[in-house]
């Protein structure tokens, strides 16, 4: 496994100890997607905004064109699943029918918002179901890398990419540390196993507050 | 009287240049393939196309793209084919992108008679300049305006004879909710049935939203979209 | 059969000259109601705003106390019939999708606009879909008696009952003639069997041409 | 963690006084009998009931009115039960009525996470009163905002133990609607089956919008309602 793979791998099995069931989950493309595989709990359900409540593994002899998640690659269906219409499949995001949504960002900054969908500079050619996910979801969880490919970080005191929801996302997990937001502030929770404090502080321009003791009592 | 047509001339006599038209799909899943591969045949200009995607590169909207037909496009997500982007520096394109929930609310309005209507989907981004902000019991909202078309080209599974529509997991998606908000709607489908064989409690679109039926020629297979035979 | 009932049959008799398929029709209580049993045109498909498309008369034997109409009366479903929501089938009714609602009326005025839901001086008790089908229903007929119990014109000048929408109907069927509305104004179309000019004039308060004569050319 | 109550109050408990209540039916088809029965069991009082009817006389949630539990209605034809106006005239009842079609529609944008919507309906006439209008396209439309429940008590056909729901002939009605439209939703069905039994493509309301079952123990016959068994 490369180690971007297992950076992804260790950011997706942690996301997924923050999913008990019974919930309904939206997993975005990228690291969400990883989540899914680290879920034995059967009470948890995945959804997919192209119309799919019940989302899961396809093996390769089994795959079925027609039938796929919204990152467009083919997944099963689980026995008691549904499928329906667009409208109704954000009706049930926008509504608030949807426990967690987890989501990959391009920045996420110290109060909690993100941008994820459009790069200044380059054409805005795609949104997808990012916004609505973002209003709707009961709980958003960010998973993603803690910097950019030229390792800047990407917990930014404040957005400049074009933001995807004014709402503030609740946790942002990385493959250094775990974070979550509460009244428009960072709380570091958590440091992955083998770091250090300082490489957090290092690599993280967003103020962030120290709370591993309050945590660890 | 029939619904069916045999002939896709005939079924896409309804497009006319500078129409709008919904084509239903999530990419390539679901759209009507066959009748897309047929406006690639017709000659037709000017078109506005409301879609989630232009297809894929050089396949499904795709090749209509390459065709210059289509002189704008309403969607979410163009990114799953990166052409767009190149005829849209160009010039050759107009966008106009809407959250993905936004898009197809916005048709289940233009469908059921409602004029617009207020999303908290977009409220603070720049998806939301120049529309108006409302707050409703202490929450913000966007104001969105129903859309319609001309013409649905959309696909489904099966259709009876009385033009009564089920859909294919997760080929479903946009299909329903265009069927209901266009000035005419044609369906291609995998199989033709007759009334009564499709549960009454099972149909997604009843027949009042279908005006055209025409087989499917195109199918989307693992390997991509093949001939049906 | 009484007088009534033979008076409402004529009506409902003439109605359904006027629907020819393909179309979908939705018919109101009363009168409308009876509308169905004139109709052989297997392609006049009927629709219930509380959720079917595909109504047809019942057996007494049949009866499923489940499968009604909008006024509670059992039906039964047609070959090809489907089910859906209350808000789909308003969906249906005001997006444009229903050809020709056929409806009563307490009173309906010489620009066609009608009153159908309420009385003044009386509680509001109900309004049920009268106000959608007005608004939605591509073609709208009002079949009724021409006059109301104590004899006055149910045709008038202006309503004074509250009106059901400023959308004006199409055709007006009575016991005595038949007229449609055409830019505000009423055109007397079609006297019923029997009946003479005269009389439509002495029973009809509101203003309305004869166009008799331009009708029989 | 079972959705699944055997108890009636238990399904109930979730109703308090002054709430907000989605009781589902068209007068009393597809009404949950048997939950609206446990109801005049319950000591609740000043609740808003949001019904297309009141039942019939006595019948239903006529009896809760008997009972002067409902402090407020919301509904589109009560002339259904006649005593709601017997109650209304003395001031027992507030009443509040809607086109079916804007009930219905704003039931589905109270679940669907839209603040409110225009619709034609009722424009100009004496239910538009005090209400904005606004011109879209050329064409008047009034404002109508989403309506929500604290609780749902609603009537399926089958349940899987999941919560997916389907529903009998004209009894669906206003049901899936409510379910998507109150925070807590309780469903009373015929049957409950195991997860698997309701393909997939038929599933009406995803288990995702239903809290609690409960077998139905009062049955609509054309003789009137029955207990089961």
């Amino acid at each position: 496994m490369s180690e971007k793979n297992q950076i992804q791998d260790l950011i997706a099995k942690r996301a997924a100890k923050e999913l008990t069931g019974p919930c309904v989950v939206n997993l975005g493309i990228g690291i969400p997607t990883l989540v899914a595989k680290y879920i034995e709990d059967e009470n948890v359900y995945f959804h997919t905004e192209n119309g799919l409540l019940g989302v899961t593994d396809v093996e390769e002899g089994q795959i079925d064109p027609n039938l796929v998640n919204a990152g467009k690659l083919p997944v099963g269906e689980t026995i008691g699943a549904s499928f329906f219409n667009s409208a109704e499949s954000f009706a049930m995001i926008r509504g608030g029918h949807v426990d967690v949504a987890i989501l990959g960002v391009l920045q996420v900054d110290q109060s909690g918002q993100i941008a994820n969908w459009a790069v200044p500079g380059k054409n805005i050619m795609g949104v997808g179901g990012a916004m609505d996910l973002l209003v709707g979801a009961k709980k958003v969880i960010v998973t993603t890398t803690h910097t950019s490919k030229d390792g800047k970080s990407k917990l930014l005191k404040k957005c400049h990419f074009p933001i995807t929801s004014t709402r503030s996302v609740d946790m942002i997990i990385t493959e250094l540390a775990v974070f979550e937001v509460e009244e428009g502030k960072l709380n570091l929770l958590e440091l992955m196993p083998g770091i250090t404090i300082e490489e957090v502080r290092d690599k993280t321009e967003a103020d962030f507050i120290d709370q591993l003791k309050e945590r660890a009592k | 009287m029939s619904k069916i047509h045999q002939d896709i001339e005939k079924a896409l006599a309804c497009v006319k240049d500078g129409h709008t038209l919904m084509v239903g799909g999530f990419g390539l899943i679901g759209a009507p393939l066959t009748l897309i591969d047929g406006l690639t045949k017709k000659e037709v200009t000017e078109l506005t196309v409301i879609s989630n995607n232009l297809g894929e590169i050089g396949k499904g909207l795709g090749e209509l793209l390459r065709q210059k037909k289509i002189k704008k496009a309403v969607g979410s997500y163009f990114t799953s084919n990166r052409e767009v982007g190149d005829y849209y520096q160009k010039g050759e394109i107009e966008l106009e992108l809407l959250p993905q929930g936004t898009l197809s609310e916005s048709m289940r309005a233009g469908g059921a008679g409602i004029g617009g209507y207020y999303t908290k989907t977009g409220v603070g981004t720049e998806l939301a300049k120049g529309k108006e902000e409302r707050e409703i019991n202490g929450i913000k909202y966007i104001f969105e305006p129903a859309i319609r078309a001309d013409v649905a080209l959309i696909r489904a599974w099966k259709a009876d004879t009385l033009g009564n529509l089920v859909y294919y997991k997760t080929a479903r998606n946009f299909n329903p909710l265009m069927a209901t908000a266009a000035d005419v709607v044609i369906v291609e489908v995998d199989e033709i049935v007759e009334p009564g064989e499709l549960s009454p409690e099972v149909i997604v679109t009843p027949h009042l939203f279908v005006d055209g039926i025409i087989k499917a020629k195109k199918i989307l297979t693992k390997e991509g979209v093949i001939d049906y035979e």
